[in-house]
């Protein structure tokens, strides 16, 4: 049952961190999606998607805006209303896809895919091997996983010999794993 | 296959089309796919598989499961090789090798058999009463005899070539055990609408009805519902997997031999973490041995193994048998054997079974005799003759096979595990699982049922109520029926022997009724005390087998009834589970997740020696520096101070601190102020503890009004982060300030040395790096590529330096630029070993100084909180003992004795005082000082700068060194910091 | 008390072992007694013993809720060392080390006191200069200590992790040679045996439920057997010491913990002594029953529940392949938990209560089996004198109020992290 | 393996926290000068066998800091709350 469609690109990831301060909650959700032009996911762990960019609740008060490819966009928080900082160098991203994707982040990660939280659209923050990581559920059989940069090479090389009992010889994870520092270096 | 002489032509569960070869104890033999190590022994005639634990008794096949005392045997070779398997749960392979175990020179004749001679004295706990003399140490002398006798399998010692994996798993209804009443447990739980794991540790379905005959309707029961089972798309079936633990919050942990063993890449085995919401228990019961002299020789078989063993694996086990029970199930496997060939006589305990069962036995021609029981045995490598008494004569009959049945006790081992002591149960004179809570069930005869008709509907009324405790409640059709008419008679216990001959009750562990009498005699009497002085049930079987027997003989002994005696404590695993499986993948470079700079791949293609510190890789020092660390870090220092050096700091913990109150908030966190720190402007700080003792320190730099950028210690960037959290969330929520870790989102480097300044203009052209523009504790932000660039100058060495942050991404671009604008100066890079140094020769504190039990004022940072207050750990730091006069304190030595050196951990005494005890201090950190041309080293020393001037002993008791050294300020070069300013 | 040795075991074996007595009498409470000790583990058996061995007070009780040895004497992983670095611990711990040496003969019972001598690995140049401070500490202490570099601790343990994929390569050890281990069980059993042997009264199956007052002072016991008098009463509860402790109205800075052990299923001789690792929470030994006996990391949030979870039983199980890679295919047999008084020093505490009458000893963390004798020797003192034996002076309920803290980890006050 | 259910993210494994120890103690003011507060504060715990009031900080999923009560004796969790949502 080996199979090919099984990929793990490594790319940076835009994201913009928003938070409210615990009176402005309101105020300041009132004004983000004003700005944004987009409703705002009501839960944690939900998502909203606005053009190339993902707006995931990540805590009560603290959004993240995840960009699909390298986009810019702006918005500006009052530090009355609360904070805002970019956090695009920090994490980078690991697309998985394919039937056996499950297969494989059931070796990484203690999340049950057949649950509300973590339904396609759904953005799960958990542990990978002690790392915490953000898994993006973007498609029925498709995740992103959001790692921290340091841990990244570490990571990848974890998915890729998991992965490899699933991948032809050609596939593209098992030969991913030793230019995974270069992917990380220069994205 | 010629070899297998008791093999039946036809029949049973195996694939007579796949033949395999194995090998045990040299001797080539033959099986089939679908044979245990201990079928495939006995369809050759192998009787004889072991020697026991204490006295080498000889030891054969007992049972047909995981309940195995004996078969024990040691698979695989070199690095694959494994002891200790239960050979009846041992799944064959083509070309398998085993050994038996515990024996020399061989199986048949095994010298230490001697010890049976000895065993008037091995009698349990005979080793606290003697091997104390003639000295004191005498028992090193013994234990040396005592540990090579000890021990059964013998492990290898190369690291393990196959591979585990962890998984995890979610249901809403977990099935441990795929008998009858699991097998419906699990399709009426399905069929509402739960999502179903069914998890069995025999690589077939089916329980104890793969002992009922292959052309049974039982068979047939049991190819319906596994198709049925097949059919449902919400079950998950799980075959050779044990469930070996239960955890809290309903989670199971399993454990799977992967059907191709590690083949083809595949993992071994693999652990599964079942998370379940409810689960049903319908994990059966196990048979009891019979307790009579000489009930341990090879041929000796629990009643239902045989069965098994005639109808799942078509083995005769006997040729001539004697089955002696105490119930109705003894007589099944009578008239299996019977009308399978062979010669049998039961004997039954009771006055009169069933009648049914009498009837049915004259027709098979089987001599059934009642009011009899077993009393002893012949022979001594296999079984010759039983003893038989009843009704007052004594009767022997020659035979090759004894069945045994003492009835059957309840698998309570994994309900009891989270601590629901088991319950006895009269009707069934046995123990069944305490009242389970919320979301746990139980089915079969695991709940003390023996019909396989009641296990069926059990199982089926527990799995709808599991799926219904989940919410699911789709309606579900009645189970299809079986009916074995199995009869459960009233129980019937029959007296262990105390008599003469070795009764044993444990057979693994060696442990006789006379033990058990001793352990009385002597007041182990609890069974706690009985399990712990004769090691009754501490084997590999955990006394699957033995523990009833042994505490219904010492309730005969106490004359107390069993549930006033009680059992011990059920524990995890409830099989022996490989330690590799329940690693997984986290062993070699996997244990810990490798932690890379983003500058990493640069300091490994040019020559940095790496180092592990805490999870991260550093440089530890460059080759091209020196030949070893001693004289590269020198070199390294030398630069810094002469030129400059490049330092990848990138590991600091940095912190984005953001907020209306970020100022207060810092100012309560700090020990030292930081209200009206100006923006633009770092500033060192040092957090406590709150009880006084120094946390942490680090810079914050104020980037606006509003906002902060904090760095901590690579060590404790992680604690630091979450205790400002904490104090947020739980402490001071009405301040509006938000905190996050940005540890990850910068490179950071530090440029050190006189000729900083100048490398930085050439490497940023277009920034004015002025003393003016960027004084000390200054700060520049601009970008570099579209990434952020901020550039602090902060000292760490006491030269000139800068520390330049930069977008990860860019991290090891403006390295290399900073290498090339560098080059014409003499820039070189340095690694942690010269960094650490460095701030040695400044007097700068670090881990070894902030040990968590020193003070500001220990470290001499008193002062900075000089008449602060209100900041956390400000009160208890003010306690009595932390002002003690003799209070160990920061200094600075200097070694003045010639060709000597200090070394960290030295001790510190006065020159005429005796060097014992614990000394004045200690020294915490050292260098040599290329600048001084010697060593020189921080220190903790009682009352500290008082001492200043005095010389000092620094005692190494282990490198059998004393150095004098001279006590002086810990700054030890530019006391003014003029290098730092200018 | 018959005594045991290599003859009356070979008379005894010709009368087919029938007429062994008890190894201590079962005992129902009398009224009173002059001293009552609540707790039959390792640290109560031996202060009754001591009491009587040392002090002449022999109308003494020891008072158990369950079976004797039963607490954490009876689960421990049973590693004795005396290589502590601070002064009070390095004296006391030496102190004990000196009566494990002679246990056997004075209690004349063989608790296989076993001096195989123990290692803990080093992990970095910085990690051994730590391990010097101990060792030099050690020897001016008049303790054996040793300081081995990798090659050493390859000859010694050739079957730890010297391999190129070591996560944390091996840079060297600190070694004890005196260290080691014993047979916990015997321990406790040696103790009563002895105890009752000068007339101690070992009362089992009988659980503490109060105390009796006189005023401001504590003149007895609530048990489930009924009211027991005693001029003094003794506490030594272990891991219930907070429980037990309120029933008498003391604040105490303690908080219960599980730590977990494990055993593998019996093998040969392959692990000659106690090998600990300086990279992470995992140390090992094999029992003279032939299982490995391991141990890492506390669960990490208070429990009185005598068992651990999953997630620790796997964090121990990776450490232990990181260090001896062929552990991977041992299988483990057994294991289970122990519910511990952690401080927030991790020193324990040993000293007359606020409360008159009232002694206190506990706080015994993960470290207690090793302290048995000394603890016992020491609290039999302060007990008898009503003043704290010189060698546990420091061990203070107030220590914390005064700031002296004993705090060989430097971890600070978070029991679960100590 | 306890299962925490957190407000936020739902049930995890406990691993996925850090624990903070006994919530039901009293921290003085910032700016509290007592010893004696601060002493029972930092020190004194009830380590009750029961029910008990504890911190645990989702590290892995949101990064709350939540009161979670548990039975000490069986590891039974009654009840969650974020921690600012607590008091
Ligand atoms: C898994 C584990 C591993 C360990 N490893 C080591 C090690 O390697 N080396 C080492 O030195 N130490 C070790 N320890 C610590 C050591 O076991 C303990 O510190 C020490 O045993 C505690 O002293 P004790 O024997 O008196 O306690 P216990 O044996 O627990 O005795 C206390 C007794 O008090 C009884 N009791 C409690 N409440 C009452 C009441 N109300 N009424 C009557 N009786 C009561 C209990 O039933 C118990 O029997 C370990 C502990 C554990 C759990
Ligand atoms: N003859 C008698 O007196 C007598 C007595 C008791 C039972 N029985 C027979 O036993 C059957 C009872 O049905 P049942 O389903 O209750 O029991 P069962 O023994 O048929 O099935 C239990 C199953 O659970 C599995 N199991 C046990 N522990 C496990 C674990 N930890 N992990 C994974 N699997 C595990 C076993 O391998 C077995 O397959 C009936 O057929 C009945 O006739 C007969
Ligand atoms: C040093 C030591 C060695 C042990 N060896 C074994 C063993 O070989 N077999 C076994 O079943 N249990 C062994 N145990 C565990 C005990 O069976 C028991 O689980 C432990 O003492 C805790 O008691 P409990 O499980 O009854 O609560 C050992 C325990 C210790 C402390
Ligand atoms: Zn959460």
């Amino acid at each position: 049952m080996a199979d090919t469609h099984c990929y793990l690109p490594i790319e940076p990831c835009t994201i913009l961190q928003v938070e409210a301060w615990d009176k402005t909650l309101p105020a300041f959700e009132a004004e983000l999606s004003r700005q944004l032009g987009a409703k705002l996911p009501a839960a944690v762990g939900e998502t909203e998607s606005l053009g190339g960019w993902a707006i995931i609740r990540v805590a009560p008060r603290r959004f993240w805006l995840v960009a699909n490819e390298k986009a810019r966009l702006s918005c500006s928080i009052e530090p009355e209303l609360g904070s805002q900082l970019w956090l695009s160098e920090g994490r980078l991203r690991l697309r998985l896809s394919g039937p056996h994707t499950f297969d494989i982040l059931r070796a990484c990660v203690a999340i049950d895919w057949q649950a509300e939280e973590a339904k396609p659209g759904r953005a799960v923050q958990t542990s990978f091997h002690h790392v915490p990581v953000v898994v993006m559920r973007t498609a029925e059989d498709a995740c992103d996983l959001l790692v921290p940069r340091s841990f990244a090479q570490s990571l990848g090389e974890w998915v890729a010999e998991v992965a490899a009992p699933f991948v032809t010889g050609q596939g593209l994870i098992v030969g991913a794993a030793p230019h995974l520092p270069a992917g990380i270096l220069s994205p | 296959m010629s070899s297998q002489v008791r093999r039946l032509a036809s029949g049973g569960r195996i694939d007579r089309s796949q033949p395999f070869e194995f090998k045990f104890d040299g001797r080539s033999l033959a099986g089939y796919r679908g044979d245990t190590l201990a079928s495939a022994l006995l369809a050759n005639g192998v009787t004889l598989t072991g020697r026991s634990f204490k006295y080498h008794r000889p030891r054969g096949i007992f049972s047909a499961g995981p309940e195995e005392p004996n078969a024990l045997v040691t698979a695989g070779m070199g690095s694959r090789r494994e002891p200790n398997l239960a050979a009846t749960t041992l799944e064959l392979s083509d070309g398998l090798v085993a050994e038996s175990q515990n024996r020399w020179p061989s199986l048949a004749f095994d010298l230490q058999g001697v010890n049976s001679l000895f065993a008037p004295f091995l009698t349990a706990g005979f080793y606290y009463k003697t091997f104390m003399g003639p000295t004191r140490r005498a028992w090193m002398f013994y234990e040396h005899f005592i540990r090579k006798a000890a021990g059964l399998g013998k492990a290898g010692i190369e690291p393990d070539p196959d591979h585990y994996e962890v998984r995890h798993a979610f249901a809403d209804v977990a099935v441990v055990g795929a008998g009858p009443a699991g097998l419906s447990a699990a399709c009426a739980a399905a069929k509402a609408g739960a999502r179903v794991t069914l998890i069995e540790q025999d690589f077939l379905l089916g329980g104890q009805l793969l002992g009922e005959r292959p052309e049974s309707a039982a068979a047939a029961w049991l190819r319906e519902i596994e198709a049925e089972l097949q059919g449902l798309g919400n079950v998950t079936t799980m075959t050779r997997t044990a469930a070996f633990g239960v955890y809290d919050g309903n989670v199971l942990g399993l454990v799977e031999r992967c059907a191709d063993q590690g083949a083809n890449g595949g993992a071994r085995q693999a652990l599964t973490i079942l998370r379940s919401r409810a689960i049903v228990f319908a994990a059966g019961a196990i048979e009891r041995p019979l307790v009579f002299p000489n009930n341990d020789r090879p041929g000796v078989m629990l009643a239902s193994a045989a069965r098994t063993y005639l109808n799942r694996f078509a083995v005769l086990p006997g040729r001539k048998v004697v089955v002696a029970t105490t119930n109705d199930g003894g007589w099944r496997t009578a008239f299996d054997l019977a009308a399978a060939g062979a010669e049998v006589e039961v004997a039954d305990l009771r006055a009169e079974p069933a009648p049914g069962l009498q009837a049915e036995a004259a027709r098979l021609g089987i001599a059934g005799r009642t009011g009899t029981q077993i009393a002893g045995l012949k022979g001594g490598h296999a079984v010759k003759a039983a003893r038989l008494t009843g009704s007052g004569k004594e009767t022997e009959i020659a035979c090759d096979l004894v069945c045994v049945s003492g009835g059957w006790s309840p698998t309570v081992h994994l309900t009891s595990q989270l601590g629901v002591k088991p319950v006895y149960r009269d009707a069934i004179d046995g123990f069944v699982p305490g009242k389970l809570p919320a979301g746990q069930f139980g089915a079969g005869s695991m709940m003390g049922g023996s019909a396989t008709k009641d296990a069926i509907e059990q199982g089926h009324r527990a799995g709808i109520e599991a799926a219904s405790y989940c919410g699911k409640s789709v309606a579900v059709p009645a189970p299809a029926p079986l009916d074995l008419g199995e009869t459960a008679a009233a129980p019937f216990r029959q007296p262990s022997s105390f008599g003469r001959g070795k009764a044993f009750v444990d057979f693994q562990m060696d442990v006789t009724t006379a033990d058990i009498a001793l352990a009385h005699r002597e007041g182990y009497e609890s069974v706690e005390h009985l399990k712990r002085y004769t090691t009754l049930g501490m084997g590999s079987d955990q006394g699957k087998t033995s523990n009833f027997a042994a505490l219904s003989a010492m309730g005969a002994l106490r004359n107390a009834t069993i549930p006033a005696t009680g059992t011990t404590t059920f524990r995890p695993p409830y099989t022996p589970v490989a330690i590799g499986a329940l690693a997984g993948r986290a062993v070699g470079h996997h244990f810990k997740p490798v932690r890379r700079t983003p500058i990493n791949d640069w300091h490994v293609a040019n020559g940095a020696e790496m180092l592990e510190v805490g999870l991260w890789m550093r440089p530890f020092y460059y080759r091209a520096s020196g030949r070893d660390v001693s004289e590269a870090y020198v070199a390294e220092m030398r630069t810094v101070r002469t030129t400059a050096g490049l330092m990848d700091i990138s590991t600091l913990g940095k912190i984005d601190v953001q907020g209306p109150d970020a100022a207060i908030f810092l100012d309560r966190v700090y020990a030292n102020g930081f209200a009206k720190q100006p923006v633009g402007r770092a500033r060192y700080g040092v957090m406590l503890r709150d009880d006084g003792i120094v946390f942490d320190d680090g810079t914050t730099t104020r980037l606006a009004e509003h906002r902060f950028f904090m760095t901590t210690s690579t060590a404790k960037a992680a604690d630091v982060m979450s205790r400002l959290e904490f104090l947020l969330d739980t402490v001071w929520p009405d301040l509006r300030v938000a905190v996050t870790s940005v540890t990850d989102e910068w490179a950071a480097m530090s440029v050190a040395g006189p000729r900083s300044r100048e490398i930085l203009a050439a490497a940023f052209p277009d920034l004015d790096v002025s003393n003016d523009a960027l004084p000390h504790m200054g700060l520049s932000e601009s970008e570099f590529d579209g990434r952020a660039l901020r550039i602090i100058r902060l000292s760490y060495s006491g030269e000139r330096a800068y520390e330049v942050y930069v977008g990860a991404s860019a991290g090891e671009a403006v390295w290399r630029r900073l290498v090339e604008a560098g080059a014409p100066f003499g820039l070189k890079p340095y690694g942690v070993e010269a960094l650490g140094a460095l701030r040695v020769e400044r007097g700068h504190v670090a881990g070894p100084e902030i040990d968590g039990r020193t003070t500001l004022n220990d470290l001499g940072l008193g002062r900075m909180v000089a008449k602060r207050s209100g900041y956390v750990g400000e009160v208890l730091s003010r306690r009595p003992a932390f002002e003690a006069p003799d209070r160990q304190r920061l200094v600075g030595l200097e070694c003045i004795e010639e060709g000597k050196r200090l070394r960290g951990g030295a001790i510190l005494f006065q020159p005429d005082e005796k060097m014992e005890g614990h000394g004045r201090g200690r020294v915490t950190s050292i260098t040599f000082s290329p600048e001084l041309g010697r060593y020189v080293g921080l220190a903790l020393l009682a009352g500290g700068a008082a001492s200043e001037g005095n010389e000092i002993i620094a005692v190494h008791p282990i490198k059998a060194e004393t150095v004098r050294a001279r006590v002086v300020s810990p700054v030890f070069l530019d006391p003014k910091g003029e290098r730092l300013l200018g | 008390m018959a005594r045991y040795s290599a003859f009356t075991l070979f008379r005894n074996a010709l009368s087919g072992h029938k007429n062994w007595p008890r190894a201590w009498r079962a005992a129902e409470p009398k009224p009173s007694y002059d001293v009552v000790i609540i707790g039959g583990g390792g640290h109560g058996l031996a202060t009754a013993f001591y009491l009587a061995e040392n002090h002449g007070i022999r109308n003494v009780a020891v008072i158990e809720k369950g079976y004797i040895g039963g607490g954490n004497v009876g689960r421990n992983t049973t590693v004795i060392r005396s290589n502590y670095l601070l002064d009070g611990n390095t004296q006391f711990y030496e102190f004990s080390m000196k009566l494990w040496e002679g246990m056997t003969q004075a209690l004349n019972f063989n608790v296989m006191f076993s001096q195989r001598g123990q290692l803990v690995t080093a992990h970095s140049a910085d990690q051994l200069d730590v391990f010097a401070h101990r060792a030099n500490i050690m020897r001016l202490n008049g303790i054996d200590a040793d300081i081995l570099d990798r090659e050493d601790v390859r000859r010694l343990t050739p079957y730890l992790d010297f391999s190129e994929t070591a996560r944390f390569p091996i840079h060297g050890a600190i070694f004890q040679g005196r260290a080691g281990t014993a047979r916990h069980d015997a321990v406790a059993w040696g103790y009563a045996r002895a105890a009752d042997g000068h007339g101690v009264a070992i009362i089992q199956n009988c659980e503490v439920t109060g105390f009796i007052r006189d005023g401001e002072r504590i003149v007895g016991v609530e048990t489930t057997k009924g009211r027991i008098g005693a001029g003094k009463t003794g506490m030594a509860v272990a891991g219930h010491t907070s429980v037990l402790g309120s029933k008498a109205g003391l604040e105490l800075p303690i908080e219960s913990h599980v730590l977990q052990a494990f055993v593998t299923e019996p093998l040969k001789p392959l692990v000659d002594h106690v090998v600990a690792y300086g990279a992470d929470h995992f140390y090992v030994s094999q029992s003279d029953k032939g299982g490995l006996v391991f141990g890492g990391n506390l669960d990490g949030y208070n429990s009185y529940a005598q068992r651990g979870n999953l997630g620790v039983v796997r964090e121990v199980a990776e450490a232990a392949i990181a260090l001896m890679p062929s552990m991977s295919r041992l299988r483990i047999l057994r294991h289970w938990g122990g519910v511990m008084d952690m401080t927030p020093d991790a020193s324990p505490i040993i000293c007359p209560t606020p409360i008159e009458g009232l002694y206190l000893n506990g706080g015994w963390c993960y470290g207690g089996f090793k302290a048995t004798p000394a603890s016992g020797w020491c609290f039999a003192h302060t007990i008898a004198t009503g003043k704290p034996h010189p060698l546990v002076a420091r061990y203070g309920l107030d220590r914390f109020r005064a700031g002296s803290m004993i705090d060989e980890a430097g971890a600070g006050p978070f029991a679960w992290l100590q | 393996m306890l299962r925490i259910e957190c407000p936020c993210c739902g049930p995890r494994d406990h691993d996925e926290f850090r624990y903070g120890g006994d919530a039901s103690v009293v921290r003085p003011a910032h700016d509290d000068p007592d010893p004696e507060a601060w002493y029972r504060y930092v020190y004194v715990r009830k380590n009750p066998a029961g029910p008990h009031r504890e911190f645990w900080q989702h590290v892995m999923g949101c990064r709350q800091w939540l009161v979670v009560e548990r039975d000490t004796r069986n590891h039974a969790i009654s009840s969650v709350v974020l921690a600012r949502r607590s008091a």
